[in-house]
């Protein structure tokens, strides 16, 4: 206790020589570490551009203003924690010194806590909030009200994503057709619970909540799929709640929104007919429309044009012929909780379904 | 340090009164209360803001089918349970100055008034019940939350007011007198949290 | 300090030993309202849910270690995966760090005998406790809550979410928050009331000040979530509407009072960190806290600002913009206490001499893990880059290194560097430095990699994930990471069991700590300190002067207080002794209140509401029983 | 709070000094987030806010009155200019209080500023 006692007095000694040059020196290393820190998180990240989910692979203005606030942040962050750590590493070289740096006198100490604690994050964060939060978030907020030539209607469901085309009869399910480079408001609501709304490489994300139309930009600057997702917790099938958006040249997009447009394909084959016959008698026709025939069901998503769809049950499955017959038999074993029952069907019943939807282009 | 006041052995009302000359600062019990009343006071805040923000989130307030709040009936009725904190405050004086059957009279008076109060106020609110029940809108269930949490309030703090009366009946200790304190805190509280909530079920008259 | 005590000393102090003794054996735990005591059941419980918690975790993470995976049902995922939330959060970090750090220590910090209520501290152990078993329940019935820790509605609302799952969850956390009240106002009422002669605000352990911070957050955050939690259940079993839409209600509702409490929750969270970690740093670096009246405003303003920037959980649901920018500004601004402690930390370890014991590497890891976690926290005031990241996996790796890596950490050093005040023993050195390092690699390993995952678009709470999207290897490493930091704590906590029994005698004052706890006993007796000590700075068992003096007032019979269960309260901010407070001793009747309470919310729960009624009544009985009984007729 | 002998002046100065900045932004959070509601809820049809001249004065009052709680903090600071932070009560203590005010304050000065800014700067409803 005596011992300690001295220690721990006050106002002895003044800044000892070659403490500067240690000091110097773990400078150089606080260098290191920052970078060090920054290629840990960097590297993997940029890694990864081809998964079509990467919000720090943008294809849109909006999606490049954020990852460039990223790029920022993540530089400035690392260069704090850089600074951090040296001052833990310089403890750790001096654990063994029996000298106190400063006379153990609090001033110093103060001063750089001041400094370091308290006026250089003012300073630094103020400008972060000008930035970010005046000026990036113009770009990324929604489209002024009107300000867009074309808008899409989302609607959330339990477990899946339906898609309108105001101005068209077009509706469609968990695939969302926009022309390239042109900017289109989405605005997105909810059928049940809340979910979120997120295409990664396009744009922030944005809550659909019941009562409230939230409206989103989309405007991919090159053509390609882009892989969304719900992000929102929204019950038992959340993971399973994918969607996509393809950008497509301006007059393949018009194709596409003309042939939505028209009711479903009247099938050429006897077996394709009796399909036909089995979607309109058995449940199929309670929950699902196909517009043209009399199945109007609105429970789960548009059948119209299933074929032009390149997967079943938000991205769950392909819409390969082989897929669709385990789907209709057993939606339970891939999509647990899905409002979709299984059936017992004859294997020839199954093929007619099947054939018959392979139609529905 | 001998010198201090030894409020565990003060079990007389003189003694008390002594206890009570010495202190500087307020009993723990008193402070307990007070934090107690700072969380419940946040509770009320919740409930009225709520109340405020249900009402941002309608065009019409009350909707329509519902009544527009009676103006007189509860304006008189806080009037009376907020005179109360007079009785109350001196009681407590009474107390501190050791004068046992005055403390006494003064919180059954002011037990009796708030009694009265409850049983108009549990009368008016079983009359809207049948009248707008809280399962027709946010605003009939943020207006019946909200009246009947009060309440509540109230009959809590009658329990507590005859709890003193039962203990002080066989004498003071500044144990009890700690809890008189505490009460009537609880009262005041109490009290102006009464003034809010009107001003909030009146709301829509303004 | 007691260590030549003569004949006049040694019968003050035997006529204590009388006076505090509780009964022996289940009866005495069962009465007990020695703080010690429920410092310890505090510590026990909780720990047993942290082994529940990290059960939840670790099957999560085998169903997460590989895309399709199929170890779990979306529906038992979910229910782990809200349990996990809630276990963590009200069942561990929170009554660990308060109910038994705070309760063990903040008494003896400020040199008082006792908390300031103890009856209502074993009360809102007992409370604690049975809201715990009352949560779990719905686990053995496979009707655990199930819509993730903080239960948006409408998927909360019986059209979605029809069976008692939901219930669990509202009525237990309302249960739990009784009890973190209680605690809470005991605390404040203890660190106002019952400081020892001399110790003004001004030199209060920075403990003290965070468990100041922490109860007085407590007591302004739980009510938006009491209150929303009993709208929830009002809509849901008796038709009242707040956030249904049609009847004029609004879903953003629920999430605006739920963050209102839930931000201030994390602070809560992290605030006793704060505070071990003032407590371990100076000790180890052997020189007093740096800007140390800083520190301490850092520690009150983060909970107080903590309270304006709840709907930084609300970027992404299309509030206006000049609605946000309020709570973007105090997102920054809330940063500066944090940085003023990191730095106040670090420079006091750089400019002491730093004796690198596994406590103090323990904060090592704390800083460097609350740095990582703090500066992705600044990123999500950047609106545009919240709105991106929030609800995937870079936010779940942000909150895990602040409240695993940036809370826990102190918890766990914390427990090596009070294990000798505990139990007069020492814990085995290497062991425990080892176990640190397992503890930090697992820790980076399991949510490291999140940060990259999340970028790469993967989203929180899914069940499983396709292979397509490049997640695989970086979720395989998390798992892996989830099983090194498991053996990390499975040897931290064999070496402490062992040491309990096997490790070498500890001796009051084994690291030279500067606070008052150091200055009596390990462990401490029943009365904690055979003389009130004096304080004259805000390290007072480094004035070795003072301490001796202690020593001779022990002789003069001085402060003693041995003519009853007594301990001195004093003023409010200068600690000038004030009274001699007769303390009540142990008393059955909390853990009658408890029971009844507990009954109370089964009755809830099943909805037989007049019953319930019925064991209000019985609870409020059983505290009029309890306050009966005066502390001067013990 | 009454302890031994204590003068009113310093002490009020501490007390405001410590808590005035802390309470004036509180206002401006809990009015400021208030009239954002009103103005952007379907009940502004009756109501009628205008939200701008509302955050407009919220920060001016609010700046005025955390430049007096930082005078105050400053003062009492210079007043115990020779007392030792941990020092006796009541200089100590006045002193310890104000090196805190004194910093904290700070804060709330830039958050007061920064969100009446954003408040005032980005057009009034405007979903983000």
């Amino acid at each position: 206790m005596r011992g300690l006692r001295k220690e721990i007095s006050p106002n002895r000694a003044v800044f000892e020589p070659g403490e500067r040059e240690r000091l110097r020196r773990s400078l150089g290393r606080a260098g290191r570490i920052a970078i060090g820190a920054a290629a840990a998180i960097v590297l993997p990240a940029a890694a990864w551009a081809g998964n079509g989910q990467n919000a720090l692979h943008p294809a849109s203005k909006q999606e490049h203003a954020i990852s460039v606030l990223w790029w920022v942040m993540l530089v400035g962050c690392s260069i704090g924690f850089g600074v951090i750590a040296t001052l833990l590493l310089l403890g750790w070289i001096r654990r063994n010194r029996d000298y106190l740096p400063f006379g153990g006198r609090d001033r110093a100490g103060t001063a750089i806590v001041i400094g370091l604690g308290v006026f250089v994050p003012i300073v630094v964060l103020s400008i972060l909030f000008v930035w970010s939060d005046l000026y990036v978030l113009k770009t990324t907020d929604a489209p002024a009200a009107n300000s867009t030539r074309m808008s899409v209607r989302v609607i959330g469901h339990d477990w899946w994503w339906e898609i309108r085309y105001p101005g068209s009869r077009a509706v469609t399910a968990n695939e969302i057709h926009i022309p390239v480079r042109t900017r289109v408001d989405m605005l997105g609501t909810t059928a049940d619970v809340i979910h979120s709304f997120w295409v990664p490489e396009l744009n922030r994300k944005v809550d659909l909540i019941p009562g409230r139309v939230n409206r989103l930009l989309l405007d991919a600057d090159r053509p390609g799929e882009y892989r969304g997702q719900c992000a929102e917790f929204c019950g038992q099938q959340h993971a399973h709640m994918g969607m996509t958006v393809f950008a497509d040249s301006p007059d393949v997009f018009q194709r596409w929104l003309a042939n939505q447009e028209r009711p479903a394909r009247k099938p050429a084959t006897p077996q394709a007919r009796e399909g036909e016959r089995l979607f309109l008698s058995l449940p199929c026709s309670g929950c699902h429309m196909i517009r043209g025939t009399g199945a109007d069901g609105t429970i789960g998503p548009d059948l119209t044009h299933l074929a032009t769809r390149d997967t079943l049950a938000a991205l769950t499955l392909p819409t390969k012929p082989a897929d669709l017959a385990h789907w209709i038999e057993d939606p339970q074993r891939y999509k647990p909780g899905s409002k979709m029952p299984g059936s017992a069907l004859t294997s020839s019943q199954r093929d007619a379904l099947v054939a018959y939807l392979g139609y529905l282009k | 340090m001998s010198a201090l006041p030894h409020s565990g052995k003060a079990t007389t009302p003189r003694a008390v009164a002594r206890v009570e000359r010495a202190r500087l600062a307020r009993p723990n019990g008193w402070w307990g209360m007070a934090i107690f009343v700072a969380t419940e006071a946040t509770l009320f805040g919740t409930i009225l803001g709520t109340y405020f923000y249900l009402r941002f989130n309608n065009l019409h307030w009350p909707p329509p089918g519902v009544p527009e709040p009676k103006l007189t009936l509860p304006l008189v009725l806080t009037a009376i349970l907020v005179s109360t904190s007079v009785p109350v405050q001196l009681s407590v004086s009474a107390a501190a100055r050791g004068q046992l059957p005055r403390a006494r009279a003064a919180l059954l008076f002011a037990a009796v008034l708030q009694a009265g109060y409850l049983g108009m106020q549990l009368h008016l609110f079983v009359h809207d019940v049948h009248e707008f029940p809280p399962s027709g809108s946010a605003y009939s269930s943020i207006y019946f939350t909200m009246l009947g949490a009060h309440h509540l309030h109230v009959f809590v703090g009658i329990l507590l007011t005859l709890w003193i009366l039962i203990r002080t009946a066989s004498g003071l200790t500044s144990y009890r007198m700690n809890g008189l304190r505490a009460t009537a805190f609880y009262w005041h509280f109490v009290n102006v949290l009464a003034l809010c909530v009107l001003g909030t079920q009146l709301s829509p008259l303004a | 300090m007691a260590t030549t005590v003569t004949e006049p000393g040694l019968r003050r102090v035997e006529r204590l030993e009388r006076i505090w003794v509780e009964p022996r054996g289940l009866l005495g735990w069962l009465t007990t309202t020695d703080h010690k005591r429920i410092g310890l059941l505090y510590f026990f419980t909780t720990l047993a849910f942290f082994g529940a918690g990290g059960i939840e975790a670790l099957l999560m993470r085998t169903q997460l270690s590989q895309p399709e995976e199929k170890v779990l049902s979306p529906e038992t995922y979910n229910q782990l995966m809200t349990m996990h939330g809630v276990t963590m959060i009200f069942l561990f970090v929170i009554p660990m760090a308060i109910g038994a750090f705070g309760n063990y220590l903040v008494p003896l910090m400020i040199g008082a005998r006792d908390m300031a209520f103890p009856r209502l501290n074993a009360l809102s152990f007992w409370l604690f406790l049975a809201s715990g078993l009352f949560m779990y329940a719905s686990v053995f019935m496979h009707a655990a809550p199930n819509a993730g820790w903080f239960d948006y509605v409408p998927l909360a609302l019986k059209p979605y979410s029809p069976g008692r799952n939901i219930d669990f969850y509202a009525l237990g956390l309302i249960f739990n928050g009784i009890s973190s009240t209680a605690a809470a106002l005991n605390f404040i009422v203890t660190i106002f009331k019952l400081r020892a002669p001399g110790m003004s605000m001004n030199r209060m352990p920075l403990f003290c000040f965070a468990m100041l911070a922490v109860s007085l957050s407590l007591i302004f955050a739980l009510p938006s979530l009491t209150i929303d939690l009993v709208f929830l259940e009002l809509q849901r079993n008796l038709g009242f509407h707040f956030f249904d839409v049609p009847h004029g209600g609004d879903p953003l509702l629920w999430q605006h009072l739920f963050w209102l409490f839930g931000h201030p929750e994390v602070y809560i969270i992290i605030l006793p960190a704060f505070g071990i970690a003032t407590s371990i740093i100076p000790t180890f670096s052997k020189r007093k806290m740096i800007a140390f009246p800083l520190v301490a405003l850092a520690e009150l303003l983060v909970a107080f600002i903590g309270f304006g920037v709840w709907a930084h959980h609300m970027f992404a649901t299309g509030l206006p913009t000049i609605t946000l920018v309020f709570f973007a500004a105090a997102s920054m601004m809330v940063v500066i206490p944090s940085t003023i402690q990191v730095f106040a930390w670090t420079v006091t370890v750089a400019l002491g001499r730093p004796e690198f014991r596994a406590p103090l590497m323990f904060i090592g890891g704390f800083i460097v893990f609350f740095v990582l976690g703090g500066l992705s926290g600044i990123m999500f005031a950047a609106i545009p880059f919240d709105q991106a990241t929030t609800d995937t996996y870079f936010v779940v790796a942000h909150f895990h290194f602040i409240i695993f890596g940036a809370a826990v950490f102190p918890i766990l050093g914390g427990m090596f560097y009070w294990f000798p005040k505990v139990t007069g023993r020492l814990y085995h050195e290497g062991a425990a430095k080892f176990s640190f390092w397992l503890a930090f690699v697992g820790t980076a390993l399991t949510f490291f990699p999140m940060h990259v995952v999340g970028l790469l678009g993967m989203t929180r709470r899914v069940y499983t994930y396709p292979s397509s999207l490049g997640w695989d290897a970086y979720n395989l490493s998390e798992t892996i990471g989830a099983f090194i930091l498991t053996a990390g704590l499975l040897l931290i906590f064999a070496n402490l069991a062992y040491s309990r029994f096997r490790g070498a005698p500890a001796g009051p004052d084994p690291f030279f700590g500067g606070t008052l706890e150091w200055t009596t006993t390990s462990p401490p007796p029943p009365y904690n300190f055979p003389v009130i000590p004096t304080v004259k700075s805000a390290y007072p068992n480094w004035d070795v002067e003072d301490r001796r003096a202690d020593a001779a007032r022990l002789e003069r019979g001085e402060l003693v207080f041995d003519e009853g269960h007594e301990t001195p309260a004093s003023t409010v901010v200068d600690a000038v002794p004030d009274e001699i407070v007769e303390m009540p001793s142990e008393s059955p009747w909390p853990l009658a209140v408890a029971v009844c309470t507990g009954l109370l919310f089964v009755m809830l729960l099943t909805r037989h509401y007049a019953v319930a009624g019925v064991f209000a009544g019985l609870a409020l009985l059983a505290v009029a029983a309890w306050h009966a009984k005066e502390p001067l007729e013990t | 709070m009454r302890t031994r002998g204590l003068a009113v002046g310093p002490e009020f100065l501490q007390w405001f000094g410590l808590f005035g900045a802390a309470l004036t932004w509180t206002v401006q959070l809990v009015v400021g987030f208030g009239v954002t509601i009103a103005r952007c809820g379907p009940a502004n049809a009756v109501l009628g806010v205008d939200v701008k001249a509302w955050e407009v004065a919220l920060m001016a009052a609010g700046i005025a009155l955390v430049l007096l709680s930082e005078g105050a903090a400053l003062s009492v600071l210079w007043e115990t200019r020779n007392v030792d932070e941990s020092g006796p009560p009541p200089e100590g203590r006045r002193r310890f209080f104000a090196v805190a005010a004194s910093i904290g304050n700070l804060f709330f000065l830039v958050i007061i500023v920064l969100s009446g800014t954003g408040a005032v700067v980005h057009q009034p409803c405007h979903p983000a």
